[in-house]
């Protein structure tokens, strides 16, 4: 399969679809692929990078929105609503993630009054 | 001990076997005859069952004897038991060979008792090899004299062993009647499987009874190197068999001989390159066997040694009887010899390609000729006599294989014939001495024997043995000797083998009166040997080879100034004066062709006497006819013999220590032939070093390179382990990265199986 | 709506269990609180009746029982776990609360919340196997995770323990991303998150030329998110520290929920690509009938992991000396054992046992699960007295050194175990292996089932140090303080010695009880039962006879030469 | 009834951690004498027939259904050779329970049950008549052996027990994975999963020469590494040495032959077409085993290494028999199991006994035995001299058929036609190389005779107080433990059957012979009949036709033809 054309064409699956307008004109399917792609990645990236767990959290939260992005775009692009419903599946979760985090990270601020995650390295080889 | 245990509970079950019906034999006879003239004279005739006595009785008392060792029997019960026995062998023999001799010669019985290795090697098609016994005149001519002998040599050994009475006696005369019964196996078998049994069965007896005196290192060593040098020659036995059963299906000898019509009447026709080479070299495995067995060259180092024996066994085994097995299976198997006599084409350009020069025949008879003569030469430089007497042996060995080899078998028979008595006289007369003056063998110490009070007989034996084994005139040894220079001198090529013959029997009639005039003539003198201790009243129970490291010395010399010889019993003077008689009358066997009447008429005889002496006889001695000539060469040769050692060994010697030879100084020569021509080093240097080395080597290539290569095997994933676990950081990000390069690796290999 | 709850009963029972727990938890009476554990059993034992009782078939129309046989997969696994688990919870505060040195406070006991997530976790282990939806199965997957964090937390009140939570719940927030990511993409790819749906787009895909780029880096993502559930490579570097750290019961519990629900989303999800080779399924009732591979590229990328996996859980456990971190080591060559039959499929009949690949993994899930229960047992049984008076776990094999000398039953059950992990016969173990390598041949990976057997041989050298340090070597000092729970003042011994027990009866009994009607295996081929799409059976390729060639089955290439995006 | 001999050990060793220390002994021995008479009823119930029957004695056949998802049942069986492989278990099992009674008194109830286990575990090998049943045996051998060796075993224990559980746990799951795939190609075929073993036989023969080929390489992984073939034997000497008497017994008597009998059983009639493309190769490495090995034990100073090395050299020739592919060395071969088992197994006895008594098995330390203990020395020889492959008994009869058989394995040489050749791979070259092996046999053998019990007695320093060389010190008290110097009655029971079976299976092999006939030769022609396979991967006649008549006289024409 050459993936090279996949990608090359994906800029011409555009948003319009029958009846329904393109929402902003030229911004096709892509174009939010790349930015929820976008996003995915530098969440990533400051996952990979940061210390402090609370940014670390974040981070995993961009991704999860990162995706939540991808399956607005996609819901749009087969015009059914199954991705908005998973939006808020996703969004539900990540909220319930977010409570656990914080509850752990108190709990780990407590023992070691440091949000570095570099610090809990006991357990190794 | 267990042995006879195992033996009484088993004999029930084989009761139905040994119901001694006599087998058929296959009719191999007839079938041959009819391809052959001269095969068809060979018949086969019904001979009672009886003859399994000849082995079983001497097994009965080798069983017996096993069972006085486990009762703990103190006394010479099994000695006498075991005489009994052999006696009755012996007995069942004669009545064997007249009936043999019944039927006029050229016969064969066999006598089937149960079966033995016999499996099909293709559907229906059978490897058979029986406990059958094989019965014909060359049978005969062998058990006469093993069996005579070893029930003569059982009562001498009663005697002598007599310092040892208790398990070592029970053992010994287990062994000596385990011997006997593999010595008839090997003779009587009806199959060559069979022969080697009793092959491997004598080596065993050998090995034991060599050890006899085990707490004695030599002893061990020397019997480990007798029975290793014997798998040697067995292994060329093993594989005779193997290559024999392939080309003619059966290795026992009725069906064999009928096989081989076709060869020997190509033999006959001169068209030896018509005879595969597979078949020619059947012949020189058997020669290696027989060169083992026999201790030829390049085999024999093991005999001399095997004198660390008792001496009854150097008499029976070593001398009279199982060392002429090898002359046996040749006689035997003549006429597979027959069929070799060309080179064996075929082998150039494989590894044993330099045997393609050679035919089986010449390598027996060179072999034994060469054997000879060295053996000679070693013998004249010793000063144990009873080492003399075992280069004798060997030495007389290799004039037998000779004989085989230009084709005399008769000669080679009558010779072990004869030698059988005489040498066995002569290892009886030294074992005498032996027995007599605490183990000193020395003939620097030893003289004038012969006039000490009770050792008159002793003396004359020997001397009656000295002059058969000088081949002086008109002794037994004397007309053997004879036919087989005779025949070496008549056949022309073998001209040179002639010459090393004769002159080996000047040696030996030198070497043998050597010994003669030194100890048992001359002033009186003695030193006894360091056996002492086995005289004293502890020590009994030790055998002679039980040296103490500590306080021996002390009490040598205490135990030397009161040493008196004491002569022998009644028992070993009966056994040699009844000997010595037979080895004088052994001579009549020459006129009345008693010997030449069992050879001819044996079945391989007449097998090969299809093949025709063609390329035998009309060479001349000085223009002579060698037959006629040899009475009178020989007899001078001998008597030059016996004269030099006279002049150097009698007249005017004073002393034991010193003789006129001494001023003979032949320098290195002599040392050399003293120190055997430093073969046992030679052979020690070249083969059993490297192959210590390479053994060691072997066992570090197992150790580091074999096993060195599973642990490795075991070793990666431990070193494995060891290097991933440092990717075990323990730090949250280091995983993080960590997962999220192999998720971009596992992408990249996606793209990659995508195209 | 009443149709799609009619199928969750078991889990609705055991949610309404997990409310009662919590509120039992709160009570001020000791006794009331020790209710929780009997309750939670009750609940599970009723879940697993409801499951087995009330599910219905064809609820997955490729799986026809897969839902019923993974809820009850996990009830029994889940009864062991919870014997083990009994007396974890608030083991120290009701040690000082009993000795009257503290008052009861309800806000600082835990033991109800920890019963609650635990049977939240088994709930979302059976929300796996009856997932239909992608979301369902998203939300399953979060819910198997996100109570195992906390318990994780709660286990012990040592360090270690936090440092596990704080790794556990990061890596699992980024894993979790990773197959919500991918699940995006399997929707965007299909325009539907129904598995059915799924299915039938990717069989025309893959009959159109291949199932197009979106849905394979959707797919691909998934399976590797996936991977951090069953501790796979390359998202296994978590498992050896949060095992170790945590109490050894809940390593137990980790060792088998998270896996056992990333088995079951891995066998919903590949089944919807099928082993079709080129995309789309490959399932044909005839002997004679030829099956593929997985498409390229799933099949190569599942291939390499279930490799790297099996080798190197295999060899980082050789070096270990901490016990618990060989068998977090095992706990992950074990998945890559279970992913050759994945990968292997369904094989060519669909419904025969050995040669399906999803009735292997079932069968190794429940030998795993046992097995795994009964080692963990003896370790959650043992602690050690640390010189302070404190107590602690016992993990160094110098603790187990002479275990036989000290604990004769628990040194039996220990080795029972371990040679049921090592694969030996007749134990259990041995069986659940053999459908492995017979579905690995019949789908025709020579190399993979090869390299199965060379690992089992690596790990039989590091199970055999288990082996005899416990029963052949003498206890080592640091042994001589190591007791049982038998001593300890405190608690669930019996659940706990209960539970051992057990476990070590079905290890032995399983495979020796198939003359009567129990048969794990009969269960297990009902369980990866495999099922055709009506009407979407592939063309067949030469299928006249089926001559195994030496070399593995090639597979056939995913012929998607010409893009297709969606529509 | 077969379920008996395997369920009474089991039953014993059941009943075994529940008795007094006392008891224990004699309940293991009931647990392995009982089987031995129940076997010896079998057989004496079966009468004669059993010998002739070709493939399994069908009235001791019996399936209990297992598995039927997997395919797997419990099928029990019995032919000839099984059928003498489990006499020889059986027999040896109340010889290892008598052996250990005073070397083992620590962990006695351990020890005898894991010693019935094996009993059981063996038994139930050669009784298998279902893969996975033979393989569960195959495989549940090696926990009793893990255990007594790492218990009982001398210093090096523990890591002797490893390798050996590794080593050959490794091997084996190869070979699983290699049972596997013949099962799965049958199911392919029909459907249906099955480990039969008849029905795999039947299966894998029809498997493309090339398949054969590998599979053929990887039971041979696991097999060979239990015989132990050349390159595959450095875990025995480690565990030989290492393990307690009764240990090295069994392996040595029976847990060995469990590989060369899975050859004989399971590889060559599956993949014949496998045996014959492996046979030059084997047959080298047998060859090298039995020569160069040979020589390893020559410089050995540990009795019982040497004899463990010995062990790996005589297997060797077993090999050689079984690869020469015809009946005479396939019956060869499989005499060779049982006579090894017997003389090597009565050698490691001995070396047992020496070694409870003086703790020690360097021949650097001790020697000349014979003086101090002549009824052990007795026992020494004897078995020595049968290990060395004397004729009369047991051992000749075998190592000569199997250097026979690898000779006839060709039926032409030098140029010339064999009449008593069978068409084969092998051929003289091979016998006479092997051959020398047997002088190196000798070599070793007596060496260690001649250190051990020939010689100067000499005695380990802190075992005599009278220093080396005293022969008067033979009766008196200052030995180890509560044994007299020699041995015991009991010692001399535990070795007198083994001695008789020797001579007896020395002097009359016969119903042995007769009994493995059959099935030798229907072996034979599965190979015959796999040349057809092998030839169609070679793509042509690489073997040549099997001449029309055996039966020629020596000097047919084309014989003649070829000498030219």
């Amino acid at each position: 399969m050459d993936t090279t054309m996949t990608m090359s064409m994906l800029p011409t699956l555009v948003l319009a679809q029958g009846p329904v307008p393109e929402l902003v004109p030229g911004i096709t399917l892509f174009h939010y692929l790349a930015v929820s792609g976008i996003m995915f990645v530098l969440g990533l990236i400051g996952f990979l990078t940061r210390r402090n767990l609370i940014v670390m959290f974040l981070c995993t939260e961009l991704m999860f929105q990162a995706a939540g992005i991808a399956l607005i775009a996609f819901g749009r692009f087969h015009l059914n609503h199954t991705g908005e419903a998973f939006v808020i599946f996703v969004l539900t979760v990540a909220a319930a993630e977010a409570a656990l985090a914080l509850a752990l990270v108190v709990l780990l601020f407590r023992r070691k009054e440091t949000l570095d995650g570099s610090v809990w390295t006991s357990m190794k080889g | 001990m267990m042995m006879d245990q195992m033996m009484s509970s088993l004999s029930p079950s084989f009761a139905p076997v040994w119901s001694l019906a006599l087998s058929g034999g296959g009719g191999g006879g007839g079938e041959g005859g009819s391809a052959l003239g001269v095969l068809a004279s060979l018949k086969e005739v019904p001979l009672s069952a009886m003859v399994w006595l000849i082995p079983g009785l001497p097994l009965l008392g080798a069983l017996l004897a096993g069972l006085c060792a486990v009762l703990k029997v103190r006394s010479k019960l099994p000695a006498w038991l075991m005489v009994l026995c052999l006696a009755g062998s012996f007995a069942v023999t004669f009545w064997m060979y007249q009936q043999v001799a019944a039927t006029g010669g050229s016969t064969f019985a066999v006598v089937h008792l149960f079966d033995w290795i016999n499996f099909n090697w293709a559907p229906g098609k059978a490897f058979v090899a029986n406990f059958s016994l094989y019965v014909d005149p060359l049978t005969c001519l062998w058990m006469l004299f093993v069996t005579g002998l070893a029930a003569c040599i059982a009562l001498y050994a009663s005697e002598y062993m007599s310092h040892d009475v208790g398990p070592g006696y029970c053992r010994f005369f287990f062994a000596f009647g385990l011997f006997v019964f593999s010595m008839a196996c090997l003779v009587m078998g009806d199959n060559l499987l069979l022969l080697y049994l009793g092959w491997e069965g004598v080596g065993l007896c050998s090995y034991l009874l060599i050890g006899y005196f085990y707490q004695k290192p030599s002893a061990v060593a020397a019997a480990k190197k007798a029975f290793i040098l014997n798998r040697i020659g067995d292994l060329g036995l093993a594989l005779a068999i193997m290559l024999i059963f392939v080309k003619f299906g059966t290795i026992e000898y009725a069906k064999l001989w009928p096989m081989l019509t076709q060869y020997l009447q190509m033999a006959a026709a001169g068209q030896f390159d018509q005879i595969p080479t597979s078949v020619q070299l059947i012949a020189v495995l058997l020669t290696l066997a027989a060169f083992g067995k026999s201790a030829q060259l390049p085999l024999y180092v093991w005999l001399p040694d095997a004198m660390e024996g008792p001496t009854p066994v150097s008499a029976l085994i070593h001398a009279a009887t199982m060392v002429t097995a090898g002359v046996y299976l040749i006689a035997r198997t003549l006429p597979l010899f027959q069929i070799s006599v060309a080179p064996l084409a075929g082998l150039e350009g494989t590894w044993f390609g330099f045997v393609s020069q050679i035919s089986a025949l010449e390598i027996v008879a060179y072999g034994g000729g060469l054997t000879a003569l060295l053996a000679a030469t070693i013998g004249m430089a010793q000063f144990d006599i009873k080492r003399i007497m075992a280069y004798s042996t060997v030495s007389q060995l290799g004039f037998m294989f000779a004989g085989l080899g230009v084709l005399a078998s008769y000669g080679a028979a009558f010779h072990v014939f004869t030698h059988a008595f005489f040498k066995a006289t002569l290892f009886l007369a030294c074992g005498a001495v032996m027995h007599g003056f605490a183990g000193q063998l020395d003939l620097r110490k030893l003289s004038g024997v012969m006039w000490m009070k009770g050792w008159l007989i002793v003396g004359l034996a020997m001397l009656v043995g000295c002059l058969n084994l000088a081949g002086v005139p008109f002794t037994a040894g004397y007309f053997s000797k004879d036919v087989i220079l005779a025949e070496a001198f008549s056949v022309g090529h073998f001209r040179p083998l002639a010459w090393i013959l004769l002159f080996t029997a000047l040696l030996t009639a030198y070497y043998t009166f050597r010994v003669f005039f030194r100890v048992f003539v001359g002033p009186k003198h003695y030193e006894p040997g360091d056996e002492l201790h086995a005289h004293d009243d502890h020590g009994h129970d030790h055998g002679h080879g039980d040296k103490h490291d500590h306080g021996h010395d002390a009490k040598g010399h205490d135990a030397k100034a009161h040493f008196h010889p004491h002569p022998p019993g009644w028992a070993i003077n009966t056994v040699l004066a009844l000997l010595a008689i037979a080895s004088i009358a052994a001579a009549f066997a020459y006129p009345t062709y008693f010997v030449k009447g069992l050879v001819d008429t044996s079945t391989a005889q007449v097998a090969a006497g299809a093949a025709g002496h063609t390329h035998v006889g009309g060479a001349t001695i000085f223009g002579y006819d060698p037959h006629k000539a040899m009475y009178y060469i020989s007899g001078i040769v001998g008597a030059v013999g016996i004269i030099t050692a006279f002049f150097l060994h009698y007249l005017g010697r004073r002393t034991a220590a010193t003789s006129a030879a001494d001023n003979l100084n032949l320098g290195a020569l002599q040392r050399a032939a003293q120190n055997k021509w430093y073969v046992d080093e030679f052979y020690n240097f070249t083969i059993r070093l490297p192959l210590k080395v390479l053994s060691h080597i072997f066992h570090m290539l197992d150790k580091l390179v074999v096993d060195g290569l599973v642990n490795l095997a075991g070793l990666l994933p431990r070193a494995g382990g060891a290097g991933l676990r440092p990717s075990q950081s323990g730090v949250l990000h280091g995983y993080a990265v960590a997962m999220a390069a192999g998720i971009g690796v596992l992408g990249l290999v996606a793209l990659l199986a995508l195209r | 709506m009443i149709e799609k709850i009619s199928t969750l009963w078991p889990e609705i029972a055991l949610f309404m269990t997990t409310c009662v727990v919590m509120l039992l938890g709160l009570s001020a009476n000791l006794n009331i609180r020790k209710l929780c554990a009997p309750v939670s059993a009750a609940g599970l034992i009723i879940a697993g009746v409801l499951a087995f009782g009330t599910t219905p078939e064809n609820l997955s129309s490729t799986l026809p029982h897969f839902a019923m046989y993974g809820k009850l997969l996990a009830a029994v696994v889940g009864l062991l776990l919870l014997g083990l688990l009994t007396g974890v919870a608030d083991r120290q505060y009701e040690a000082l609360v009993a000795s009257g040195r503290e008052r009861f406070d309800p806000i600082r006991t835990v033991r109800g919340e920890f019963y609650a997530f635990f049977l939240f976790s088994i709930t979302g282990l059976m929300l796996c196997a009856g997932a239909t939806n992608l979301i369902w199965l998203f939300l399953a997957l979060e819910l198997v995770s996100l109570p195992t964090y906390v318990m994780i937390a709660l286990s012990s009140g040592r360090e270690r323990a936090m440092e596990s939570a704080v790794k556990y719940f990061f890596l699992g927030a980024l894993g979790a991303a990773i197959f919500l990511f991918g699940f995006v993409f399997i929707y965007g790819a299909t325009g539907s998150v129904e598995l059915a749906e799924i299915t039938r787009t990717f069989v025309a895909q893959g009959r159109d030329g291949g199932i197009n780029a979106i849905g394979l880096l959707g797919v691909l993502l998934a399976i590797l998110g996936l991977c951090f559930k069953i501790a796979a490579v390359p998202m296994h570097l978590y498992t050896p520290d949060v095992y170790q750290g945590a109490a050894s019961p809940v390593t137990a519990m980790l060792a088998f929920v998270p896996k056992a629900a990333g088995f079951y989303s891995l066998i919903l999800i590949l089944a919807c690509v099928g082993w079709g080779g080129g995309g789309g399924l490959t399932v044909t009732q005839s002997a004679a009938g030829s099956h593929g591979a997985l498409p390229s590229p799933i099949g190569e990328v599942l291939t390499i992991i279930a490799v790297l996996t099996m080798t190197i859980g295999n060899v980082l456990a050789v070096m270990q000396s901490s016990v618990k971190r060989v068998l977090a080591y095992s706990s992950i060559a074990h998945s890559g054992y279970m992913l050759v039959a994945l990968i292997a499929g369904p094989g060519p009949f669909g419904t025969d046992m050995p040669s399906n690949g999803f009735a292997a993994v079932m069968m190794y899930l429940l030998s795993y699960g046992i097995t795994n229960v009964a080692v963990f047992s003896v370790l959650a049984v043992l602690e050690r007295r640390q010189a302070d008076g404190t107590i602690d776990e016992v993990d160094g094999f110098g603790e187990i050194r002479g275990l036989r000398k000290r604990h004769t039953g628990l040194a039996a059950i220990f080795s029972l175990g371990i040679l049921g992990l090592m694969g030996f016969p007749p134990l259990f173990g041995f069986f659940a292996k053999l459908p492995l390598f017979q579905s690995g041949w019949a789908g025709g990976h020579m190399a993979l089932v090869l390299i199965l057997g060379i690992n089992s041989a690596i790990a039989a050298y590091y199970y055999l140090r288990l082996l005899s340090a416990a029963l052949l070597d003498s206890p080592e000092a640091s042994a001589r303080n190591v007791e049982s729970f038998e001593r300890a003042p405190l608690a669930g011994r019996d659940m706990a010695g209960y539970c051992a027990v057990l476990a070590m009866v079905g290890l032995i009994v399983l495979p020796l009880f198939q003359v009567s009607g129990l048969q794990p295996t009969r269960w297990a081929s009902d369980a990866g039962e495999y099922k055709a799409i009506p009407g979407l059976e592939p063309s067949r390729n030469n299928a006249t006879t089926l001559a195994p060639a030496p070399q593995p089955v090639p597979a056939p290439e995913a012929r998607a030469d010409s893009p297709q995006a969606a529509r | 009834m077969l379920l008996l001999l395997i369920l009474l050990p089991l039953a014993a060793a059941i009943l075994v951690p529940f008795l007094g220390k006392r008891q224990v002994w004699g309940v293991a021995l009931l647990g392995t004498l009982l089987p031995l008479i129940a076997g010896m009823v079998i057989w004496l119930s079966l009468g004669i027939d059993w010998r002739s029957s070709n493939g399994d004695i069908s009235s001791l056949n019996q399936t209990i259904p297992w598995m039927p998802d997997l395919g797997v049942t419990i099928r029990l069986g019995l032919d000839s050779v099984s059928g003498l492989l489990v006499l020889l278990t059986l027999i040896l099992g109340p010889i290892m329970v008598l052996c250990s009674k005073t070397a083992i008194t620590e962990r006695v109830r351990t020890y005898y049950g894991w010693i019935l286990v094996l009993q059981a575990a063996m038994t139930g090998v050669f009784c298998a008549r279902d893969l996975i049943f033979f393989y569960i045996c195959f495989e549940f051998t090696l926990i009793p052996m893990f255990v007594l060796i790492s218990l009982y075993g001398s210093t090096n224990r523990k890591a002797a027990a490893i390798k050996f559980f590794l080593y050959t746990f490794t091997g084996s799951i190869i070979a699983l994975a290699g049972l596997v795939y013949i099962a799965w190609f049958h199911a392919s075929k029909t459907g249906t999963w099955s480990f039969d073993l008849d029905v795999m036989k039947t299966a894998a023969r029809s498997m493309p020469a090339s398949t054969q080929w590998w599979l053929f390489l990887a039971l041979m992984l696991g097999f060979a590494v239990k015989v132990p073939l050349f390159p595959l034997h450095t875990w025995l000497p480690l565990a030989h040495t290492e393990a307690p008497t009764a240990g090295s017994v069994v392996l040595a008597g029976v847990l060995l032959k469990l590989g060369t009998y899975a050859i004989y059983a399971l590889a060559i009639p599956m993949l014949p077409a496998g045996a014959i493309l492996f046979t030059p190769l084997l047959a080298v490495l047998a060859i090298i085993g039995f020569v160069a090995i040979g020589l390893v034990c020559w410089v050995q100073t540990d009795v019982k290494k040497l004899v463990a090395y010995s062990s790996v050299a005589h297997l060797g020739v077993c090999m050689l028999g079984m690869f020469a592919l015809n009946p005479t060395g396939l019956q060869g071969s499989i005499l060779y199991m049982i006579n090894h088992g017997l003389s090597t197994g009565a050698l490691f006895l001995l070396i047992g006994m020496m070694y409870e008594r003086h703790h020690t098995r360097s021949m650097l330390e001790i020697g000349g035995l014979a003086k101090r203990m002549p009824i052990w020395a007795t026992f020494m020889v004897f078995f020595a001299m049968a290990s060395v492959g004397l004729p009369g008994l047991n051992g000749f009869v075998s190592e000569f058929m199997c250097l026979f058989g690898a000779w006839q394995a060709s039926d032409t040489w030098l140029g010339s036609h064999f009449v008593a050749g069978t068409p084969g791979y092998l051929g003289p070259w091979y016998a006479v190389i092997a051959g020398v092996g047997m002088v190196v046999g000798a070599m070793y053998t007596l060496l260690m005779v001649g250190k051990v019990v020939w010689g100067p007695l000499k005695l380990p320093h802190d075992d005599h107080g009278h220093g080396h060389g005293d022969s008067h010190g033979g009766h008196d008290a200052a030995h180890a433990g509560s044994l007299p110097a020699d041995l015991t009655g009991r010692e001399i029971i535990t070795l007198l059957p083994l001695a008789g079976l020797c001579l007896f299976l020395g002097l009359y092999p016969k119903p042995v012979l007769q009994a493995i006939d059959q099935s030798t030769q229907s072996t034979h022609k599965l190979i015959l009949d796999a040349r057809q396979t092998v030839r169609a991967l070679e793509g042509g006649p690489i073997i040549p036709p099997m001449p029309a008549s055996n039966n020629a006289a020596p000097a047919d024409g084309a014989e003649m033809e070829n000498a030219r």
